[in-house]
């Protein structure tokens, strides 16, 4: 079964809810290495979706992921504005039009995301930062793909590996973002941005397992 | 956390209406998005300067707003780099048709916020340049990383870029005045305590009482190393060091020496780091023709300070004695 | 103790050779006695206007010498007025011949060693004339004590008479302007922590984390009561409606708002309760008409603020417009 | 036997050293209902004091006196400063040209002291200062003339005085002063120039009681 509109629509807002859960949890990750800001970012830019979203919820997918990334680029700022900006926007692309999602469709809108960040942010996998932890996510789900899976268990997995991808940053030095000032300091910390990553692939998973 | 506000949420919004009402002959408000603008811009035929950052660096940037500096400037939440939509408003507004240059502090949100401002205003028909502040020595410098974070020397060359362009050069030439001051000025922090960012409610890090972090970052990002608190003179050798012995300092230089508080640091002791920085110069055979002691370029409450060289020359010196009038930078108007 | 100081007995001295490096365009600076006076002077014909006090409050007082506002500053050890020898030798140093005003904060040790040094210029031939400043509400008065402290009216009074004698107004004009400040000027402050005198070592007074002074004094002098911190409006309606039920203002009165830090506390806070200090004034029905918010009379490291309301006339409006040129302050010039 | 002028210059001396020694102390009272430097202030002029004291150590005790109050005058700054400035000069004043003092002279001298002080800082008695410790001690000095007893018990009649005046400002409320500000609040410390008079006129008893 695929994903439809309502499914997407209350995974953001499972996403908007996780985020608020965890802002200090993210912001205290962000202290470590960083400067302490990333749950607030997060927060008051999935707050401002929440508020939006309402004038969307009877559009396409498309349109829907694109005014997240909208609202997302004009309030979030910092460097997971753009970032996860661009992840939303470049996801909406990819679905402009589409009511449902198929596993194809939505591995193929989560790649276009990581190609986004990649492009926006120019880190390469090992660097530290969310890209450690999209990228095994996308990867997933392709072979998820080839293997036959069933959406639940490719979205499960692709999960899995965005959480292995996370806790892979803790021994890293960072090497792009604000962590990378630190040098061989940043090494011992898990990056925030691979952690919201994490949480928001996590809650796909989750809240559409249940409706899948 | 102690401190003077209502709701975190609502510092920045607090600040930029008491700035309107106590700034009004120099600079104007607009919110959402937010920007301080200087009170008679857009100036015709002349090339728009403009810069932003996060909040809890004041006076940066807004407090460099006005005749001869910033034409307008782009406030982020505390410490997070404002959002594209800011900054092409601002870009828009403060175009007189001569270009806008947009003076960016080398940070990742910084740079991408910008850059997708600049986009978008170019894509409108605008003409934008980009120069990348990023003097800080304490960030070892790589081709593969984020390179060295942008402080002190942004202020300065707001200051040079302003004057500049009130002098309607053209917006080659107001870039060009950046990437001089980006390629003659090197910086260096440290901090004796930490600051408290609103949102987080408790300090960004712990520093024991009797230690200090050189090389400190204006977010409280870590620095370079942590050690047992030393005297003012030493602390300034400490700073001091790497910055001489970094290019471009050399002996019979003539240089702009700023010594900048992190906002917690009174200024008494600021003059105290002046002293020995100013006598370190000499010893190398620097002179020093310009000053500037303050809280410039803050980090809430943190206690430390920052000192930066740039090297002048002649017409950066006239820029730098051109009039200047904005809340926190004023003199010949 | 965190600071950046070499060791507490050499702090002032050499903050003062900082200064008279750092702003060698504006000041010079003498030792032993030590005071700070424009590069100018003396200026024949004028009027001298000096003040002095404890260190520790920068830029008070030295940051305000320069045209248009003081003609010399006596610094004193940290929080400890200077001695007669200094306030005798500025005195002589700035005298024009048209006598010299000694702006003296009400502390029992400003008053008798000014007391003493006038006394002392008097018997050499230069008249002088002393007004005493008493702006804080905090205190309560009386005939039999020693009377309400000298705060933030101090700053105000010392640009309008520096106004006032750069036009050349006599001694006794010079001071009326004074004796008005004092009458239509009044102050209240509050911390949010205490302040580290350096040769004392340790916070001159504990608050816990969850607690703030209402009505501190400059010098970490206890305040009229401690209680749990509240939100920046509410201290700010605590720190407005004692300065307003007092004499002098009413409904239609024009002042000028001077918010003030007192050394730890960020820019953006100072904002933020200026907005609200404005709103409280616009309330009753008392029009802002001037504004200063900005660290200017600081008690070391301490983070909270002072708010000041000073009654203009359109006088006053005028001398606090005309150009001034100091380290601190610096307009039209 | 009467306090010749080395006892006078042992004197300033150990009370130099006695100052220096309860630096810290003073100050801790200060803090309390001051400005937390009274120690400091007063550690400063007497360093000053023990610099110029070479100088005029061949002089008569008023010569060796006036300096000291000059010293502290230029030195010491605050309230301390002028009153304990003022102390020596009056002192001075009133045993010019003498080598050598009777218990009658120096009782002269400290009432010339004290009346300069109150003219002054204008405090009276009660107002919590150091008139509170200074007063008693020239009263007591004053009786032990009337009672003609000899000059080694006179000043420790003296200090004792002093010492009990100085006690005795703990419980008031200060009407002069920087502790005035405080109001009520100022009740229940000691005044730190009540302790440094006390002090010093303590070591002035310790001192000549064991020459005289
Ligand atoms: N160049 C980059 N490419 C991809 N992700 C990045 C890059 N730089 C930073 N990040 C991510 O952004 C996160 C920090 O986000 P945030 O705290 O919101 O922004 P800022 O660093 O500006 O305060 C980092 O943990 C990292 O995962
Ligand atoms: N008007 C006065 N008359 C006499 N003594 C005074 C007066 N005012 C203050 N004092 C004394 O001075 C002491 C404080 O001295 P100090 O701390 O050196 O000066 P300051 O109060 O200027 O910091 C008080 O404890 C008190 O005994
Ligand atoms: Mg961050
Ligand atoms: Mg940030
Ligand atoms: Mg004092
Ligand atoms: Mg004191």
């Amino acid at each position: 079964m695929p994903v439809y509109r309502d499914d997407v629509i209350a995974w953001i807002k499972s996403v908007a809810q996780m985020i608020a859960e965890n802002s200090s949890y993210l912001t205290d990750l962000d202290s470590a290495i960083g400067d302490a800001d990333h749950g607030a970012n997060m927060e008051r830019g999935f707050k401002a979706v929440i508020n939006k979203l309402p004038e969307v919820s009877d559009k396409d997918i498309g349109t829907i992921f694109k005014t997240v990334g909208m609202t997302l680029l004009s309030t979030v700022g910092g460097a997971g504005g753009p970032l996860y900006g661009t992840w939303f926007l470049q996801a909406g692309m990819k679905t402009a039009g589409k009511m449902e999602l198929t596993l194809t469709d939505w591995t193929e809108a989560l790649e276009a995301s990581l190609n986004g960040v990649v492009m926006r942010g120019k880190a390469e996998l090992g660097d530290k930062t969310m890209v450690d932890a999209l990228t095994p996510a996308v990867n997933a789900l392709k072979q998820a793909i080839q293997e036959n899976q069933p959406i639940h268990v490719a979205l499960t997995l692709s999960a899995n590996s965005a959480q292995k991808g996370m806790e892979a940053t803790t021994p890293l030095i960072a090497r792009k973002g604000r962590a990378s000032y630190l040098g061989e300091r940043s090494a011992g910390h898990q990056d925030p941005g691979a952690t919201s990553t994490y949480l928001i692939l996590k809650v796909a998973a989750e809240t559409w397992q249940k409706s899948i | 956390m102690k401190k003077l506000i209502n709701k975190p949420e609502n510092v920045v919004r607090e600040a930029l209406e008491a700035i309107a009402i106590a700034h009004a002959d120099l600079v104007k408000v607009s919110y959402d998005p937010n920007y301080i603008m200087r009170a008679d811009g857009p100036i015709m035929g002349k090339v728009g300067v403009i810069s932003g950052g996060g909040s809890g660096h004041e006076p940066m940037h807004g407090g460099f707003v006005g005749m001869g500096m910033l034409d307008a400037a782009c406030p982020g939440a505390v410490f997070t780099s404002p959002t594209p939509d800011q900054m092409l408003e601002a870009t828009k507004a403060v175009n007189g048709g001569a270009g806008v240059l947009h003076i960016v502090k080398n940070y990742t949100g910084d740079i991408m916020n910008f850059e997708m401002a600049a986009e978008l205003a170019r894509a409108e028909g605008i003409e934008v340049e980009a120069v990348v502040t990023d003097d800080d020595v304490a960030v070892k410098d790589s081709l593969y990383t984020a390179g060295r974070r942008g402080v002190g020397v942004t202020v300065l060359a707001e200051k040079l870029c302003g004057a500049a362009a009130e002098q309607k050069r053209s917006l080659k030439e107001v870039a060009d005045m950046c990437r001089k001051a980006k390629n003659f000025g090197r910086s260096m922090g440290m901090a004796l305590t930490s600051c408290t960012v609103p949102h987080a409610g408790k300090p960004t890090f712990d520093l024991p009482e009797d230690e200090m972090e050189i090389g400190i970052g204006i977010h409280g990002e870590p620095g370079r190393t942590r050690m047992a608190l030393k005297s003012a003179d030493e602390i300034t050798e400490m700073l001091m060091e790497p910055i001489l012995s970094d290019i471009p300092y050399k002996t019979g230089d003539e240089v702009l020496m700023f010594v900048n508080g992190l906002g917690g640091t009174p200024l008494i002791e600021l003059y105290i780091i002046y002293r020995k920085a100013q006598e370190i110069a000499a010893k190398h055979g620097i002179k020093v023709v310009r000053s500037l002691v303050g809280p410039y370029m803050t980090s809430l409450e943190m206690a430390g300070t920052s000192i930066t060289l740039l090297k002048m020359d002649d017409d950066m010196l006239k820029l730098w004695d051109a009039p200047v009038k904005t809340p926190a930078l004023r003199w010949g108007a």
